[in-house]
């Protein structure tokens, strides 16, 4: 089989997927066995004449991690589309928006607002902003535009397989390189590198009869470490999300916040989790009921911390 | 990151229009409705008829199945309420699958509330869309049958569930009517006469009574109660409990002396307070059956170690001081639950003075001191012996009021009038009935209602606001004052009288919803058990094989609640005699794959037909038990679990189809 | 008898201006039955309720009979809100300067002087000087709100003299805002003046938080009502009822003197029928050491209004008619030394019926704040 | 005016970090700009969100330290409840630290920096790339980078629950405590760390500082800025990353002040220009004096060498050694020479495992008691400051009495960089860009590596470009005509 040609590249993320693929430590050099990786800006020096260059359909796999949120973001995914067999959405960001797309829960004027006017250590009087466009002395300078709203990649372009995680889990990556390396591929559009089933059949904790009489933020619960967080009143998102991470964030005892993203059923992770959540509420009087929703410090960043995009309601 | 979707096959979708003669013709344009239908994608065939649901027009439904090879029907009529049985009848005859059948609701739905023709037809163009969307993602479905068992559980021994259970032992059914009470006879056992006829109440009651103890069929259990329900329609299993009497009622003759000789007085519970008690007692003269037990609340021996005067005197040696309770498992195939009513006690509006004037009653407290059997043995009189001189009803205590209970009690207009009526027949006193409106509906009772106006008894058109016994000169001196206004007349009464007698909301029994817990069913506003349809199934609930009879399930008089009685007899007597029951197939289903054991659905299913499976690490759906009430379906954060016939596929296939013009 | 046709713009007007459930009455007549007012003038709420809903001539002259005890909301079955409509009727009716003229006046001085009375701004704050009143300050946790009737009525600038020696005594951290409080505004808001109260609602709301307040104490139950019920929020506000309660059960505060006398306790309709204020008043006075509590026969839920709320403390009542005068006869009957109330109007009522019944030696009326600086 | 060049512009290719570097007729450099083009927002969409969230969500700022901003993250949280962790948490997060430092240091020297100095500013660029230094240097030695980047990461992974993204600190302390099993495991590790750190401190005396041409390089003026250097130390003025005041140090190497977080706003301001989305802090005593060098300018750096420069020393015993050699060679404090900074990296690699060591061996470090009590604590506002391996970073919260977020304010790492990496690039480009000289893909190359010694993260910074920073360079003339392009993607 001849060497297959991959290629990674990023958008609007946070360079954690980059590092997830690294983490597979010793797995790295078997990719290097079976591909050439032609494109890989945080390890290799490449040349964007290069990739222009290539043929359509030359690049075999591209991983693509980030999100959509400037044009520049939209036309490489447009680029790497066209130039590749196979385009992965790596990452909870490619994958449905992930955190940078939270963005979407406000704007781009008052993120200025907030940054350039607002912020304490400001020191601008004259209200600078940046512009599309300045003069300086020795020419013009000019700056991209910021998207109004944070996009998920199969927004953009087809995505073929979808890898989801916050970063992926470098054992499922792993999974994944080896899958590749079988040549026995899933339909396209399957997630891989991730369970069909919920985080909470990988979790370790002992579940009974799930009644919940309040919600506590996880600083002011004494978390038994082995129970159910959702049964002690901590709202985890495990329930509402695909495993294969291991549930290692509840292995630190910490609340699942959803990375891997909405189940395979599912039409939409938040509503998905509300309605979980809603229901292991016990009383039936409307009032305690209001009381104990109330005590959900932040629905929707929480229960769309990763996938406003992705949601079915748009805010 | 969806899931990857088959897509339907093709189908044959065969679509019924029907007319419903001009209910829906006359307004939805049925020819052009018909012209667009054909033209949507797998619509085989469409036809119209004048009425479907007619012999011919099933006829047609059945010969265009075979004729066109048809793999789904629609038929666009009225509410799948009336006829959705009818046609799938119709389509499983053709040999369809009867879930392959969709009812669209064009006249409930579009023509009889929707004046625009033009817009009419849009409507029906988007109901006939949605359903055929769907149709490509219905499945074929299987039913199981299960035998049930003749016996029947009727829980509570007034009227209706006595009436209820003559009727089904004569037709030869075993039945187990369990009481809590140490008599059967319930609440009807208490009254005085009976309006609009004045009957006797113990006249017509007692012999029901004394049938119910003396039929071979009727195993008659007072003082036990049901601790367990499970299985399901057909096949229920119950765990009775069998208080302990202290009695042994095989030796007991019934013969009194051991109340007689009880040292302890207690206030008569049966008697509302008005009367008293011994420890060992039975309720009333006419107890069925008429052996006494102790309350071992109250009982000198069981509080001091000492006493068993009872057992000194007992001839038979029927008291049994060590008896314990006991459970016993019984299968029945139906139940009816026929529990009754609470009186509401007033107390909680304080201006009218219950609890705070002795000569304040209750409407029951007044039945018991009407009653000759009762503690002052059917005199009407005062705390201190008189009779009084003027007794004002005041209606609507705690009924029709958003404080207390907002719906109408139903039988105090009528008990108010006939108290008004005994009250005159007794003594001398002037009557003053309050009353807000007066409801008199039943046959007979406006002539009763007109009847009292001509025996001179004073009524006032306001609600009475409040009681007290402040005089304020020498006439109201010694008297209950009532003060209300008079709103025809526009004046403000301060009306001095000696009895004030109340007319208590009538409430669901204070353990209504742990019994509606216990068998599975639904409580309504206010509490009450909830039937399954307040006109197509008044006796039926949301449990199959679980009926409801009586007061229990909304305030009703005497003859209604007889009606009732008899109703839940028949249905059940419909469902034994058949003796197979259909499993219905709309349930939920557990996908293994997706199943994460989160085990969220657990604790919400009301059926309790969710467990989980140790072994698989996931929940497991019991058949016979879910209702495919869909809670556990839309709860399941894995969408693991979906319900038969409403899966999310077929309800998002409709929506589509209803939204979207181009399916 | 004349035939007369439906007016229904002014029901809508009425039903548009508070009143909505105005159609709900089911015309029963416990509120009639239950009016402290019906037997004395023979008002009778439901009549009003029932022109408004045909929007008859009459409704004018009946709403100004209202005192807002809320005696008859309590009883209404249909759980109708009569204050609301006797407000909103009010609102419609006295638009364009249909007011009664003593209310005339009230509004008058509201309008220029922020305060009910006739008082001049910069008096406000005189009953203080010479008392150790503290400023309200970021270092303060709670603020004391003035009531104009403590800060202008001489008979009641006793009690605000007694709460300043109260409060200190308790080791309260507490101080005044001493400029710019403007009346609460309950009285004029149930005069259907909803625009002026606006404004008062807005001046005061403005001055709590510009001064960070996050705890207030009122005197009157007038205030405690409309700062909870009507204002924005953002601040805890407890009657000092509430407070001297908390300090007399915590210790703080020390009943040590004993008072040898039989004193009965009178509900302020607003503290209690409107806001289920009724242990904490009997709490302190139950803990005054030697006294002996009574209760009059009308007590809590039952208490008979003083007819000074909802505007009528400014409105003549005809002799006979007052129910102040009833009141304290009903104290005086149960052989009680001291009538306590904890409401500013309830006290000048009293005290004026007081000397029209001749009782000045029988009967001491007295505001819970200034029995208690007696004891301790 | 010359020739106009127009080389392919690919004027959609604009999400990158950009050099501009204007020409004049005679092709002598008459300014340079660097911009960044984009921004997140993390300020903005923070608010509203439960401040115990905050430290789980602003790891995102950047997947390469996000131990950093956690942990910094956690620091402000702690201070906004108004709480000090119990002292086994903090040693636990401080632990988990260390080994993030080690992880990152390993990572921009072998995966990003070595690659010029190994293979040579002007190779080819197809080798010049962790693999080409990997060949160069043989395959064990690469083997075990990646393993002792592993062990790094693993540690973090056991401490943090992950070590992309961590979780575990919550407010007022750690979710988790570790087992003797792991404590074990991770001192195992730190062993090796400590040997690694002395080993690649030697490879770089091998292969750099022997080699003639590289120091020349390395001291060239080109390549010396002389500005002022901020770094946190603890109370004996030592060099520390996860606690103690900011000190700054001028470009005489004479302390200007100490802060602690609380007082930032009183000594760092920023400064926005309109052609980039980046603001430029500076320091606030001095005031705004534009991109400027000298003791008179506001310009600090915040760096591995300006740690060292702003500090008395390290903490501990063989990277004090390293130290005094380092300020020896290069001629005593403050060092100026920009490249210079990759030996202090080293340095400081070797602070981070030593210390983690120290610390992996306190008996408390598998204490349980981890949690402060936050009972009648009314969250308000908190600062939390600590060193990013790119520099000081400060993360600044108000919330409301519930602890919900309604202001974030972040100064991060590279962002205190802007201004120095602007005014360095300037000074390599006109250093190497001469009249009549070609320009050429290694020319532009040395250009970057100017820039590359910051090891600059705009992940962080604007909180948008991910990872390392691809560039292009457009050498224009004055007119503004594109002569020349250089893109690193």
């Amino acid at each position: 089989m001849a060497k297959l040609k991959i290629a990674k590249y990023w958008a609007d993320g946070c360079g954690g997927c980059d590092v997830s693929l690294l983490d597979t430590d010793a797995k790295i050099l078997e990719v290097a066995a079976i591909a050439d990786i032609v494109f890989w800006p945080i390890a290799v020096d490449g040349k964007y004449s290069d990739l222009e260059a290539a043929k359509p359909g030359e690049i075999d796999i591209t991983f693509f991690n980030g999100a959509i949120h400037t044009a520049e973001h939209e036309h490489i995914a447009q680029l790497m589309r066209e130039k590749s067999k196979i385009m992965v959405a790596y990452g909870s960001c490619a994958c449905m928006g992930g955190i940078p797309s939270l963005a979407n829960t406000t704007d781009r004027e008052s993120i200025f607002e907030t940054v350039y006017h607002l912020a304490p250590s400001n020191d601008n009087p004259r209200g600078v902003e940046p512009q599309t466009r300045t003069k300086v002395p020795e020419g013009v300078l000019s700056l991209p535009m910021l998207y109004e709203r944070v996009k998920r990649l199969d927004e953009c372009v087809e995505v073929d397989y979808y890898l989801p995680g916050c970063p992926p889990f470098y054992k499922r990556v792993a999974d994944v390189i080896d899958v590749i390396a079988s040549g026995k591929l899933p339909p396209k559009g399957s997630v891989v590198g991730a369970k069909d089933k919920a985080l909470c059949e990988e979790c370790p904790r002992e579940r009974h009869e799930k009644k919940v009489k309040e919600f506590k933020r996880p600083q002011f619960a004494q978390d038994d470490g082995k129970t159910c967080l959702l049964e002690q009143g901590i709202v985890c998102v495990g329930v509402a999300t695909r495993g294969g991470c291991e549930a290692r964030c509840i292995n630190a005892n910490m609340p699942c916040r959803g990375c891997y993203g909405l189940l395979p059923e599912a039409m939409d992770q938040g509503a998905s989790a509300l309605s979980a959540v809603a229901s292991i509420i016990d009383s039936n009087d409307p009032k305690e009921i209001e009381k104990v929703v109330n005590q959900i410090a932040d629905p929707l960043g929480t229960f769309y911390r990763f996938g406003l995009p992705q949601q079915r309601v748009r805010i | 990151m969806a899931k990857i979707t088959k897509k339907p096959d093709k189908e044959k979708i065969g679509v019924f229009l029907c007319h419903c003669g001009t209910n829906i013709a006359g307004v939805v344009d049925i020819p052009a409705l018909a012209g667009y239908t054909r033209d949507l994608p797998g619509v085989e065939m469409v036809d119209e008829y004048k009425f479907m649901c007619s012999q011919p027009g099933q006829d047609l439904i059945k010969d265009s199945i075979k004729k066109h090879k048809l793999t789904k029907v629609i038929v666009a009529a009225c509410s799948p309420l009336m006829h959705e049985n009818t046609f799938r009848k119709a389509c499983e005859e053709a040999g369809l699958n009867r879930y392959c059948f969709i009812m669209v609701n064009n006249r409930e739905h579009n023509s009889w509330v929707t004046e625009d023709k033009a817009l009419a037809l849009q409507k029906a163009k988007d109901l006939i869309r949605g359903a055929v969307a769907r149709a490509f993602w219905l499945e074929p479905l299987e039913v199981k049958e299960v035998g049930v068992n003749p016996n029947v559980l009727i829980l509570g021994g007034g009227i209706a569930g006595i009436q209820a259970a003559l009727d089904l032992a004569e037709s030869g059914r075993t039945v187990y009517l369990v009481e809590r009470e140490q008599s059967i006879g319930g609440n009807m056992a208490k009254f005085d006469k009976t309006f609009p006829t004045l009957d006797c109440a113990a006249c017509i009651l007692t012999p029901k009574m004394v049938s119910v103890g003396q039929h071979p069929n009727i195993k008659l259990w007072n003082y036990a109660e049901v601790d367990e329900v499970s299985g399901f329609v057909g096949n229920f299993k119950v765990k009775v409990r069998h208080k302990a009497t202290s009695v042994n009622f095989e030796k007991c003759t019934g013969c009194g002396i051991c109340q007689e000789k009880c040292p302890v007085k207690r206030p008569s519970e049966f008697d509302e307070g008005l009367g008293n008690r011994k420890a060992i007692y039975t309720l009333f003269a006419q107890a069925v059956p008429n052996k006494p037990v102790i309350d071992r609340v109250n009982c000198t021996y069981y509080i001091k170690g000492k006493c068993k005067v009872c057992e000194k005197f007992c001839e038979p040696k029927a008291i049994d001081f060590e008896m314990k309770d006991s459970v016993e498992e019984i299968e029945v195939g139906s139940i009816i639950l026929a529990t009754g009513f609470h009186l509401w006690e007033a107390g909680q509006m304080p201006e009218l003075g219950m609890g705070k004037y002795p000569n304040v009653l209750t409407s029951l407290q007044f039945e018991r001191m009407s009653n000759s059997s009762g503690p002052t043995l059917g005199k009407i009189l005062l705390k201190d012996g008189r009779e009084p001189e003027s007794v004002a009803i005041l209606h609507c205590t705690g009924s029709r009021d958003v404080n207390y209970h907002e719906y109408c009690s139903r039988v105090c207009c009528m008990y108010a009038l006939k108290f008004a009526h005994l009250i005159k027949e007794k003594t001398k006193a002037h009557v003053y009935n309050f009353y807000i409106d007066m409801r008199c509906f039943g046959k007979g009772y406006e002539e009763f209602y007109h009847r009292l106006l001509e025996e001179n008894v004073t009524f006032i058109r306001g609600k009475a606001a409040s009681v007290t016994d402040r005089a304020e000169n020498e006439s109201e001196s010694g008297k209950l004052i009532v003060m209300g206004e008079d709103t025809l007349s526009q004046k403000l009464l301060r009306l001095p009288v000696d009895m004030v007698i109340l007319t208590n909301a009538i409430e669901p029994q204070l353990d209504a919803q742990e019994v509606a817990r216990k068998f599975k069913i639904s409580c309504a506003g206010g509490g009450f058990f909830l039937e399954k349809h307040p006109k197509l199934a008044p006796v039926a609930t949301a449990s199959d094989g679980v009926f409801i009879a009586g007061a229990c399930q909304s305030p009703k008089d005497i003859p209604d609640t007889v009606a009732q009685g008899q109703a839940a007899a028949s249905a059940v007597f419909a469902l034994t005699q058949r003796g197979k029951v259909e499993l219905e197939a709309t349930t939920a289903i557990v996908d293994e794959e997706l199943c994460s054991g989160c085990e969220i659905c657990l604790s919400l299913c009301p059926y309790q037909a969710i467990s989980h499976n140790a072994e698989k690490k996931i929940s497991a759906i019991n058949d016979a038990l879910c209702k495919g009430c869909g809670t556990c379906a839309a709860a399941c954060p894995s969408k693991a679990i979906f319900a038969r016939h409403y899966t999310n596929q077929q309800i998002l296939a409709e929506l589509e189809g209803v939204l979207n013009e181009r399916i | 008898m004349q035939a007369v046709t439906p007016y229904l713009e002014v029901t809508d007007a009425i039903m548009e201006a508070g009143g909505e459930k105005l159609k709900t009455c089911l015309q029963c007549g416990a509120c009639t039955g239950s009016c402290p007012w019906a037997p004395v003038n023979g008002f009778s709420v439901r009549s009003m309720i029932r022109l408004s809903q045909f929007g008859l001539e009459g409704i004018e002259k009946m709403m100004w009979e209202c005192s807002t005890c809320k005696q008859c909301e309590v009883r209404c079955p249909q759980g109708l809100p009569i204050i609301d409509v006797v407000k909103a009727a009010r609102t419609v009716f006295s638009q364009g300067g249909l007011l009664p003229g003593p209310l005339r006046n009230v509004v008058g001085s509201l309008v220029s002087k922020g305060c009910p009375w006739g008082g001049e701004k910069e008096v406000r704050y005189d009953w203080m000087a010479g008392r150790p009143v503290p400023d309200f300050g970021p270092d303060k946790e709670n603020l004391y709100f003035t009531c104009c009737t403590y800060a202008y009525d001489p008979r009641n600038r006793k009690v605000g003299e007694a709460t300043v020696e109260v409060l200190n005594k308790a080791g309260l951290s507490w101080g005044v805002v001493k400029t710019g409080e403007v009346c609460c505004g309950e009285a004029v808001n149930k005069m259907g003046e909803t625009e002026l109260f606006g404004k008062l609602k807005d001046t005061n709301h403005k001055l709590f938080v510009d001064h960070k307040a996050t705890s207030i104490i009122t005197g009157s139950p007038h205030c405690y009502h409309t700062f909870t019920k009507e204002y924005p929020g953002g601040y805890k506000v407890r009657h000092i009822s509430q407070v001297l309660a908390d300090a007399v059960d915590s210790g703080k505060l020390k009943l040590s003197k004993s008072l040898l006398k039989k004193i009965t306790f009178h509900d302020p309709c607003y503290l209690g029928r409107h806001n289920g204020i009724y242990d904490e008043p009997r709490a302190v006075l139950k803990a005054i050491p030697d006294a002996e509590f009574v209760e009059m026969p009308r007590n809590r839920e039952d208490s008979l209004c003083c007819g000074g709320g909802g505007g009528k403390i400014w409105m003549e009542v005809p002799a006979g008619e007052r129910l102040s005068d009833f009141r304290v006869q009903e104290a005086i009957d149960t052989g009680a030394q001291i009538l306590v109330v904890d409401c500013p109007y309830c006290l000048t009522n009293f005290e004026d019926s007081r000397k029209v019944l001749n009782a000045e030696d029988k009967i001491q009326v007295m505001d819970l704040v200034e029995l208690v600086k007696t004891v301790i | 005016m010359g020739k106009r060049y127009t080389i392919d512009p690919i004027t959609r290719l604009e999400g990158h970090g950009r050099i501009d570097i204007f020409t004049d007729d005679d092709n002598n450099v008459t300014n340079a700009y660097l911009q960044i083009p984009q921004l997140r927002g993390f300020e903005k969409f923070c608010q509203g969100r439960p401040v115990e969230e905050v430290p789980r969500i602003v790891t995102r700022l950047c997947g390469v330290c996000p131990e950093a901003h956690h942990l910094c993250s956690a620091k402000a949280v702690d201070a906004v409840y108004g709480v000090e962790p119990p002292s086994a948490a903090k040693k636990l997060r401080e632990l988990m630290y260390m080994a993030h430092f080690v992880h990152s240091h390993i990572a921009h020297f072998y995966a990003l920096a070595a690659a010029d100095f190994v293979m040579g500013p002007t190779s080819n660029p197809a080798e010049r790339n962790i693999l080409g230094v990997v060949g160069k240097v043989g395959l064990k030695i690469g083997g075990e980078v990646i393993k002792q980047r592993s062990n790094a990461q693993k540690v973090q992974e056991i401490i943090g629950g992950k070590a992309t993204h961590p979780v575990c600190a919550l407010p007022g302390g750690m979710s988790r405590p570790i087992t003797e099993d792991e404590r074990e495991l991770i001192e195992t590790m730190g062993i090796q760390a400590e040997e690694f750190a002395i080993f690649t401190l030697d490879l770089f005396q091998d292969v750099v500082l022997k080699n003639a041409a590289y120091v020349d390089v390395i001291k060239s003026p080109a390549y010396q800025l002389n500005v002022h250097n901020m770094g946190l130390v603890d109370a004996n003025n030592k060099v520390n990353f996860y606690d103690g005041k900011v000190r700054v140090v001028d470009t005489n190497g004479k302390e200007m002040f100490k802060y602690s977080p609380k007082e930032y706003l009183d000594f760092v301001a920023e400064h926005t220009e309109s052609f980039s989305y980046l603001k430029f802090p500076f320091l606030k005593k001095i005031g705004w004096k534009g991109l400027e060098e000298g003791q008179d300018s506001s310009v600090y750096w915040a760096t591995p060498l300006s740690r060292l420069n702003a500090a008395d020393g390290m903490a501990t015993r063989r990277a004090q050694g390293h130290y005094e050699i380092f300020f020896k060679a290069l001629g005593g404090k403050p060092v100026k020479a920009t490249l210079a900074t990759h030996w202090a990296r080293l340095i400081e690699q070797l602070y981070a495992a030593e210390r983690w060591l120290e610390l992996v061996r306190d008996p408390e470090i598998t204490s349980t008691e981890l949690r402060a009590d936050l009972t009648g604590k009314i969250p308000h506002e908190g600062v939390g400051i600590l060193e990013a391996p790119r520099g000081t970073l400060t993360h600044h919260y108000v919330t409301d009495e519930n602890g919900m977020v309604q202001k974030v304010n972040l100064i991060v790492g590279t962002t205190n960089n802007y201004a120095p990496i602007s005014i360095s690039i300037k000074k390599a480009a006109q250093g190497l860009i001469k009249k009549g000289a070609k320009v050429n893909e290694g020319v532009l190359n040395m250009v970057e590596m100017a820039f590359r010694a910051y090891d600059p993260c705009f992940s962080c910074a604007t909180h948008s470009i991910p990872g390392r920073v691809p560039l292009i360079i457009n050498l224009r003339d004055r007119e503004g005509n594109i002569l020349d392009t250089y893109k690193s993607l």
